[in-house]
C-alpha cells in the first residue's frame, strides 16, 4: 500500500524483503535419475539467500522499477556524450531470432555462415566510415576500445624495436582516456586547449618527441568543437614517428562528413551504442570495434573475421596479435543492432549526423543569451554551456538546473564535464529528436533561467516531481551499504 | 528507412534561428583538407520490411540449437532462459536508459543493480560486487589489476584448467600492469595441488576455475588454501549455476571471485553480450573496478540508491582510477537478477542436481572412456577413437552436435571431446547422444 | 513540456496533434513496376489524416499511454467477476513462436498439425473441465459463448420439432445474458434471487414450462455464492424438457471441485481471457468456447477439429451445424495462452481454484466488520460488500471508495454489480495474489471506512495522485465527441 | 509449475483468520452430488522449460509463412507488422488491463482507443467508430442488427463476392434477429448491378466487399448508390490497407463501413486474435454496437477520455442493447492503430500502390489464363488447367504455396487460384511463383 495515499510513486521494496520463505517462481526440471554425492567440502553448506517470490510479485517488481526509470522511450535524454539516440525497436526482434539468439558461439563455422557474413559485412561498412581498411569487432565497449588501441600502439612500436612510452591527451579528455593509458603500461602527457577551444599547438609541439607514442582524441572535442587544427596535429605526431589515437565517442557529428582515416588517425575506436544505436541498457551492453591502417593490422585480436571465396570464417592465428580482449569474437547481439542500423540509413548515413548537428546548433542559437557559452563557435553535435554566471548571480548551480530539468518532463545534459568548463551543461540532442521537443526543452531551460532569478528555491529544492529527492551521496560512499544484509541491514529510514 | 524527425519546414526555421543559409554552413569548421568530398560507399537503404527479411535470411543459414540436438557447452551454456528475463528487456525504460548518473531519474534499474549486486554476493559468499563486467575473460584481468594493486608482487599464477579464452585475456592484458603470467598444468583433469604451492610462492594472484574447463570439480578449497599459505590472492573462476550446490569460493579462502554470467539469464548469442561478474571480500572494496551501487536516502529520509564509491573511477581518478571501464553490461546482468530470482535458492540447487544427475548419466550412458577420472557438474570429457573433428561431423549429419573438441585449446587433446548438459536436456536426449556416438565411433 | 513542472504525469498529446505534414516513420517497399491507372470513381480523392510521425515520437507515444495505464503488472486488480490473475509471459513468448504466428489460417490441414494437435487437446481439456463430452472453439469472447449456446437450443429444440421461446434468467445475471437472449430472438424471463442468494426455487417452478427453451445460470453467481439447491434447480429444467446453460466467468471458483455437466449444465461456454489466463489487453481479445452434451453435439458451429488416427483436420460438413460464429476456427493465438496455462497447472489446476476461493474468504473475513455484508455466507471466489451504510452515515458512496482506493494504488473492485446489491462492490482477488497484498487492500479498505467518517472530502474528491480527476461523464453521453475532428475538433480544455 | 503465491505459513494464518480448519470448508456449500469426486483427468503439470520446449514442439510441425514462400490470402494476409507494433503488445499495462471501465485508472488505453476510433473514421470516411469488434465476421451481423433496428424491412442482401465466412456469420445470426437473407450473384467477378438493385428493394441493407473476395474491384459507388435508391443502407466491407488508394466508402455513400483488421498490423496467426471494425455516419451513433470512448475533462478541466454511450450498452440496457458484446479485441485493435501511424497517409498509400503493381505484374507474368477479367488491388483469380488442389500440392513440393484454391466456397471454381501479393512481396518472388506454376501445370 502506498505509504502515502495520493503520491503516484508506489511503494519499491527490495525483492529481498518480498521474499517468503517456501514461495517460487521456477520449477526445473527433475529427471528421474539417482542424485548424485558430493564430497562435503565441495558441496554448499548454506544456501544462497536468493529472493523467494513468486512469478506475479517478480513481474510486478521489474515493472515498478522500470516506471522508476526514465529512459530516451520515456523522453527527451540530452545527455553529452552519450549520444542518446531512437533505439529502432526492429533491433529487439532481430537480435531475438533464434538463428542468432541460440546460436553457440563455438559452432563450426561452416554453420554460423550468416553470423560470419553479418559481421564481416559490419566490418566493411565501419571501415569505410572511419577511412581505415582493417577492423576487429572483439572490444566490449569504447573504454575497451581504447585499451585495445594503446596495446596496438605497444605491439606495434616493440615490433619496429621503437621504445616509446608516452600517450599525449587534451585536458578536455574524458576520464577512460587516461584510465586507459595507466592500465596499458603507458606514461600520461597533458596537453592545453585554446582559446577557441582546439588543441594548443605550441603547447603540443613542447611535448611530442622520440619517446611519444601517441595522442589519444576525441574529434570533435568534448566540448563540441571540431579541431581546426587536426591537419597540423596529425603532421606533428606522424612527424615525431608516433600514432594518433581518435576516440569515437563524437562520430555521430561527422559520419560521411569527415573520416578519422582521412583526418590523419591511425587507431578509431567507435561506440555502437552511441553512433549505431545499441541500446545502453541503463549501463551497457556497448560495442567498441577499432580500426587501424594497414600498418597496424597484423597486430590486431584473434580471431578475426575473415572472407574466403564465398565463405566466411574465425582465423584464429595470426603470430603478431596482441592476443584476444574478451571471449569469443565479441559482443555479437550489439552486431546484429547496429548493422541493422546501418543498412537502413545506407549512404544517407550522412544525413544523419548533419541533423545531429543542425538540432545541437540550434538549441545553442536559442539558449546562449541566457547560458554562458564559453567558446562562442557553431558546434557539432553537442555544445557545453556554462552556469558561472547563475551561480554567481543566484547561487543556482549547473547541479540544479539539471535537477530542476527534471521536473520538466526531461533527462538532464552532462553536468561538470569537460572539466575545462566550469558549472558545465553539455547537450547532446542528437538527430533523432523532433523541433517541438527542442522547443519545449528550450521553454524549459529559458523557464529555469527566470525560476533561478526570481524564485531559486524552487530550483534549489528540485526535483520535485520524482519518487525520490535529492540523495545524501556522501553518507552512500562514507559508510557503503553496497549489498542487502539481511537481519543485519541497516535501517536507514526512520519512515520504515 | 532513417530514423530521423525533422521535416523540411523544421530545417529552414532552425536554419534560420541559428542564422545559417545551409546546413553545410554548419560544418566549415571541419577543415576542407579532410572533408569526405563523396558519399559514403555503402550498401544501398532498406526499408524496415526489407531489412528484417534480409536479417532473417543471414540468421537462417545458422545452425542454431533448435536445428540440432547440441552438447556444446565449453563456457557457454544453454540453460534455460526464463520468460520473467522478457519483462527486463523488453521495457523501454530499461533498455534505453544510460548509466544512471542521475538518481532521481534512474531509482529502479540503481535498485535492481542493488539487488543484483547482493545475489551476487549471496552466490559466492562476498561482501561486494560491482554492477557487473564486460565478461567471464574480461573481470579476470580486472581481478588481477586489484591483485597488482594490493600486492607488490609481480607475477599471477594461472591454472591451466582456466579456460583457454579467459587465460588469454589475462595475457594480453598483463603486460599493461607490469605483471607476469605463469601456469600450471593439470593432472588427470585437475590442477596439481604441490605446483601450485609451488607457483604461488611470489605470486601476487592465483587464479583457479570451478568446475573447471575440462569437467572436472578441482580440490578448490585445497587449491584456494595452498594460494592464500604462499601470501597470494586466491581468485575463483565460478559458474554461477553451479552454486546451489557447489560451495561458494567466499566460504573456502578466497578473497575474490568472478565468472561468466551468461548461463543465468542470457542465451548464447554467439557470444555475446552477456555479463562478468566480479565480486569481493569487503577489505577490497575501495579497489573494485567497476560501477558499484549504494543505499541512501534522500532529503526526506526515504531509501534511496546511488552510485557510489566513484572516487575509484576514472572520471574522478582519471589515470588513478582502479578500472578504465564505463559501459558495463547491466541490462545483462539484470537479465541475470531476474533469472536467479525465479530460481530462488531451491530452483538453483534443483538446477545443480539435475545437471550433476544427468552429467553422471552420460558418464554411463555413453559408449566411450571418459578422459579424465574426476567428478563432473554438468560436462564430461571423453576419449574418442577417431580424432573428435569427425566424430562431430559425422554426429553432425546426424542432427546432433556431440560437443566441444578439447584439441582447440589442449596439446594432444585432439581426441577428447567435452560433453556439456543442462537442465533442458532430457534422459532421452544423452540417450540419443549416447546412440549417435556409437555409431560414429565404430 | 509539462504544463506544471513537478507533476509526475507528462502532458498526453494525441497522436494527431504530434503530427507534422511530410514526417514519417514507414517506408514501405517499392518495387520498380509501373503504376497502375485506376477509374477516378475508384481512386482515393482525398488522403486519410493519418498522423505523420517519426518513429521515435510514436514509441514514446505509446510508452506515455502506457504509463497512464493500470494492469495486473502494475498492481491488485481485484475487479468482480473479471478473473485479473497473473497472465505469464512465456505465453506471450509461445503464441509468437513463427510457427503459429506466421500460420496462415487456410493452409492445408497437414502443413498445421502442430496447431489442429494443439487445439484438439485443448478440447479435450476443456471438456475434462467441463464435464461435457463436445468442445468447440470458435467463439470469440464469453458473449459470443452465450450466443452460440442459445443457438444450439433453437437448432436442438428445431430438430425436435419443438416450440420453445423463453429463457430463464435470475435478476443476478450479467447483462450479456439477456441481450444474448435478445439477439437470440428469445424471450426474456426473471427469476429471483432467495435470502440466501440462491435461485428462488418456488419462483422458478411457477415460471418454467412447456414454452421454456432454458436457464442461463452463472454458478457461481454473480454474488460469489455456489448456488446450493442446483441440483433441484436442474430437475425442474429437465423435467419440463428444457435446458440449461452454464455462463461459465466465475469457473475459476471451481475448477477440479465441482463441473457445470454434473451440477446438470448442458451448455457451456469457458471464458479464457478470465480462467484460462488470456491477457484481457486493456479489452480484448478473449476466447469463448462452448462445450455440449452428446445430444447438441450434432449443431456446433464449423469448422470443428477432429482427431484421425495420428493426424488431425478441420471438419466443415455437419450437417446439422448452426454455421459458423467467426472466421477460421477461432482465436488461435488465445489457444496457445490456454493450453499453456493448461499443461502448466496439469491435475493441480484444482489448487489454482482452492487458491481463488481461499483469498477472496480471507478478504471477506478481514472485511465484514467495516463493509455491509449482505448475503453472510462464506464466499467462493469473489464476494459483494456493500458500501449502504457508508452512504447513509457519511455520504460516501461505491464510488467513492472506489476511487479513493486508487490512491492507494489498487485498481477498484467492480462496483454496482450485481443490481440487486445496493452500493455494491464486488471484490475478486483470484489465485494468483499473494498474501501481503491482500493485507495492504484489507488496510486500505479499512482506512478508507475511517476517512468516510472523520474526513470524507479526501474520499469524495479522490483520486488525487491519478494522471486525471474525475470525469464529467454526463457531458461525455451529452454531446459526444468520438473521434479527432482537426481544425474543427472542439475545444474543450480552456487551459489548453 | 502453478502460478500461486500462498505459502502454508499463508495458508494457515489465513484459514484462522477465516475461522475454519481447512480449505475443504469452504466448499461445503458444494452439494455433496456435484463435487467430482476424484482428481481431474489431465496430462501431468509441466515446469516452464519442459513446457516451452513441448509447445515449441508442436508450432515446429506448422508450415508457416518462412518454410515457404506463400501467396495465401483470402481474407488474412500478410502485410508487414512493424516493430512499432510490439512496443504495443509488450508492455504489460496495456496487455494485462482489464476494460476502462475507470477512467482514472486508464487514460491510456482510452486515450488510444479514441485515436483508434479516429483512424478507422478516417480511413472509411466515416463520423463514429467502435472499439472494434470480434472479426471481419462478426461485424457483418452487428451492422445486420443495426440495420434491422433502423429500418422495419426484414432482409439483408449480400452480395455472393461477400467472403464466404462473413456471409456465413450473418446466416448463422439472422434468424436470431428475424432477419431473411439473400445473396446475389457475381458476373464475371464482380456484382451484377441490376440483379442488386433489384434485390434491394424490401431490404433493410446491402452488403458487399470492396475489393472482393474473388480479388475484383467491385463497381462500389454504382452498388451503394443502387442500394440506397431502393432505400435500403448500403453496407462495405472493406480491407484497411487498400483505403490509401480505393475511395472511401463514406465518400460514396455507403451508411455503415465495416472490415477485417488483420491486415493492418496483426499476424496471420492461424486465424487470430485479431479485430473487426465498424464505422458509421453520425446518425447511426446510439445504435452502434459495443465500446464506444469519447473526449470529456475531468474535475480540473483536463482534456480526458472515457467509455460514453453506454446506454446502449447491455450492463445498462439489458434485453435492449444494441448488442451483447462486451470483451472486444482492444490490444489487436491498438497494434493496428501503431501500424496505420507508423505508415501514414504516404505510406498507406505506397502499401496500395506496391499491391496493385505487383498483382498487375503477377497477372502478366504468371503462365495462366486470369479467371476474370477486372481490375485487381493485391489478388488476382487464374485458372488452372488441372485442378487447382493439385496445382497447390505440387507446388508445394518445390517450395511455394500458390495460393488458395477457390473451389473450396464456390460451386465450379475447383480449378480457380487465388493469388495473393503483399508489398513484402518482390518482383523476384512472383517470378519464382509464375516459374513453379508453369512448371507443375504442364
Ligand atoms: C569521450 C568519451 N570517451 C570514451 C568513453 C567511454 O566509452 P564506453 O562507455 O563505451 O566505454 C565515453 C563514454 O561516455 C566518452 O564520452
Ligand atoms: C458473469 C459474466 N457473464 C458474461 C460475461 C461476458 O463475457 P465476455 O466479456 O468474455 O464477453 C462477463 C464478463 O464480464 C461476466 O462477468
Amino acid at each position: 500500500m502506498s505509504a502515502e495515499p495520493g503520491r503516484p510513486w508506489p511503494e519499491a521494496p527490495l525483492l529481498f524483503e518480498r521474499s517468503r520463505p517456501g514461495r517460487r517462481a521456477g520449477r526445473p526440471p527433475r529427471p528421474d535419475l539417482p542424485e548424485v554425492e558430493l564430497p562435503d567440502s565441495l558441496r554448499r553448506a548454506r544456501a544462497p539467500r536468493l529472493p523467494e517470490v513468486s512469478e506475479p510479485e517478480l513481474v510486478r517488481h521489474f515493472t515498478a522499477l522500470a516506471d522508476r526509470t526514465f529512459g530516451v522511450d520515456t523522453g527527451f535524454y540530452p545527455l553529452g556524450s552519450c549520444t542518446m539516440k531512437h533505439n529502432p525497436r526492429l533491433h529487439e526482434r532481430l537480435a531475438g531470432l533464434p538463428g542468432f539468439r541460440d546460436l553457440h558461439p563455438a559452432q563450426e563455422d561452416d554453420a554460423a555462415q550468416g553470423a560470419l557474413e553479418l559481421m564481416w559485412r559490419l566490418q566493411e561498412m565501419l571501415a569505410e566510415v572511419a577511412g581505415l581498411p582493417a577492423v576487429t569487432l572483439q572490444p566490449a565497449a569504447g573504454s575497451q576500445g581504447e585499451l585495445t588501441g594503446l596495446m596496438l600502439m605497444r605491439a606495434y612500436f616493440a615490433d619496429r624495436g621503437e621504445e616509446r612510452d608516452t600517450i599525449v591527451i587534451p585536458d578536455t579528455a574524458h576520464g577512460t582516456n587516461p584510465a586507459s593509458v595507466t592500465m596499458a603500461g603507458y606514461r600520461l602527457e597533458k596537453v592545453e586547449t585554446d582559446a577557441r577551444g582546439n588543441l594548443d599547438l605550441e603547447d603540443l609541439r613542447a611535448k611530442v618527441n622520440e619517446r611519444t607514442a601517441g595522442l589519444m582524441l576525441t574529434n570533435p572535442s568534448t566540448l563540441g568543437l571540431f579541431d581546426e587544427g587536426i591537419e597540423e596535429v596529425a603532421r606533428i605526431f606522424h612527424d615525431a614517428g608516433a600514432l594518433l589515437y581518435y576516440d569515437g565517442a563524437n562520430l555521430n557529428a561527422v559520419v560521411g562528413i569527415s573520416r578519422p582515416g582521412d583526418m590523419g588517425f591511425d587507431i578509431v575506436h567507435y561506440n555502437l551504442h552511441k553512433t549505431f544505436s545499441q541500446p545502453h541498457g541503463g549501463g551497457g551492453p556497448g560495442g567498441g570495434p577499432v580500426a587501424v591502417r594497414e600498418s597496424i593490422e597484423p597486430f590486431l585480436p584473434v580471431p578475426r573475421v575473415v572472407r574466403e571465396g564465398d565463405g566466411f570464417r574465425l582465423d584464429h592465428d595470426e603470430p603478431k596479435t596482441i592476443g584476444r580482449v574478451r571471449g569469443f569474437a565479441g559482443p555479437f547481439g550489439v552486431f546484429v543492432r547496429s548493422y541493422a542500423f546501418m543498412r537502413a540509413y545506407g549512404p544517407a548515413l550522412k544525413e544523419m549526423s548533419e541533423a545531429a548537428v543542425l538540432n545541437a546548433n540550434y538549441l545553442l542559437a536559442r539558449l546562449k543569451d541566457v547560458y554562458e557559452l564559453p567558446y562562442d563557435r557553431l558546434c557539432t553535435h553537442e555544445f557545453v554551456l556554462s552556469a558561472r554566471a547563475l551561480k554567481k548571480e543566484h547561487g543556482v548551480t549547473a547541479l540544479d538546473v539539471a535537477k530542476r530539468l527534471m521536473d520538466y518532463g526531461f533527462h538532464p545534459p552532462t553536468i561538470y564535464f569537460p572539466l575545462v568548463v566550469p558549472e558545465a551543461l553539455m547537450i547532446e540532442p542528437t538527430e533523432t529528436e523532433p523541433k517541438e521537443r527542442l522547443d519545449v526543452f528550450v521553454d524549459a531551460m529559458r523557464a529555469i533561467a527566470r525560476e533561478a532569478e526570481e524564485s531559486p528555491d524552487v530550483v534549489h529544492d528540485a526535483p520535485h516531481g520524482r519518487p525520490v529527492r535529492r540523495l545524501d551521496e556522501v553518507r552512500a560512499a562514507k559508510s557503503p551499504v553496497v549489498r542487502y544484509l539481511f537481519e543485519d541491514h541497516p535501517v536507514l529510514v526512520e519512515a520504515e | 528507412m532513417s530514423y530521423l524527425s525533422l521535416t523540411d519546414r523544421d530545417r529552414e526555421e532552425m536554419l534560420a534561428a541559428i542564422g545559417v543559409s545551409s546546413v553545410a554552413e554548419l560544418f566549415e569548421q571541419v577543415p576542407e583538407g579532410v572533408r569526405l568530398g563523396r558519399e559514403l560507399d555503402l550498401p544501398p537503404a532498406l526499408g524496415e520490411a526489407e531489412l528484417a527479411r534480409h536479417v532473417e535470411e543471414l540468421a537462417e543459414k545458422n545452425v542454431h540449437s533448435g536445428r540440432e540436438l547440441s552438447f556444446l557447452g565449453a563456457g557457454m551454456y544453454d540453460h534455460y532462459v526464463p520468460s520473467v528475463v522478457d519483462v527486463v528487456l523488453s521495457r523501454g525504460e530499461f533498455l534505453t536508459a544510460y548509466t544512471p548518473y542521475q538518481p532521481e531519474m534512474s531509482q529502479g534499474v540503481l535498485q535492481a543493480i542493488f539487488e543484483y549486486q547482493t545475489v551476487i554476493c549471496e552466490l559466492t559468499g562476498m561482501d561486494v560486487s560491482n554492477a557487473s563486467g564486460y565478461d567471464g575473460c574480461t573481470v579476470a584481468a580486472d581481478a588481477c589489476f586489484v591483485a597488482r594493486h594490493v600486492s607488490d608482487r609481480r607475477k599471477v599464477v594461472l591454472a591451466e584448467t582456466l579456460g583457454p579464452q579467459v587465460r588469454q585475456v589475462v595475457k594480453t592484458y598483463a603486460p599493461g600492469f607490469g605483471l607476469e603470467v605463469v601456469e600450471v598444468p593439470h593432472d588427470n583433469g585437475v590442477t596439481d595441488l604441490a605446483r601450485i604451492a609451488d607457483a604461488a610462492k611470489d605470486a601476487a594472484a592465483v587464479l583457479f576455475q570451478q568446475p573447471n574447463f575440462l569437467g572436472c570439480l578441482e580440490p578448490a578449497p585445497e587449491l584456494a588454501e595452498a594460494a592464500s599459505e604462499a601470501g597470494a590472492l586466491a581468485i575463483a573462476h565460478v559458474d554461477p549455476m553451479s552454486l546451489g550446490v557447489l560451495e561458494a569460493p567466499g566460504e573456502y579462502g578466497c578473497s575474490l571471485a568472478i565468472g561468466e554470467g551468461q548461463a543465468a539469464g542470457n542465451w548464447p548469442s554467439y557470444g555475446g553480450p552477456h555479463y562478468g561478474f566480479l565480486a569481493a571480500k569487503g577489505d577490497f572494496i575501495r579497489r573494485m573496478p567497476g560501477r558499484i551501487v549504494g543505499e541512501t536516502v534522500d532529503l526526506d529520509g526515504r531509501r534511496a540508491y546511488v552510485l557510489t564509491l566513484q572516487t575509484r573511477e576514472q572520471h574522478i581518478r582519471r589515470e588513478k582510477a582502479t578500472s578504465n571501464i564505463t559501459t558495463n553490461q547491466t541490462l545483462l546482468a539484470l537479465a541475470g537478477l531476474a533469472t536467479l530470482s525465479w530460481l530462488g535458492p531451491d530452483g538453483l540447487r534443483e538446477v545443480g542436481e539435475t545437471c550433476l544427475s544427468l552429467a553422471a548419466y552420460a558418464r554411463e550412458r555413453v559408449p566411450l572412456e571418459p578422459a579424465f577420472d574426476q567428478l563432473s557438474f554438468k560436462e564430461v570429457a571423453f576419449r574418442t577413437p577417431i580424432p573428435a573433428r569427425e566424430v562431430v561431423r559425422r554426429a553432425r549429419e546426424r542432427g546432433v552436435h556431440p560437443g566441444y573438441v578439447l584439441g582447440r585449446d589442449y596439446e594432444g587433446m585432439d581426441d577428447v571431446l567435452l560433453v556439456a548438459v543442462t537442465e533442458k536436456k532430457t534422459v532421452e536426449d544423452v540417450d540419443r547422444l549416447a546412440d549417435v556416438l556409437g555409431e560414429v565411433c565404430s
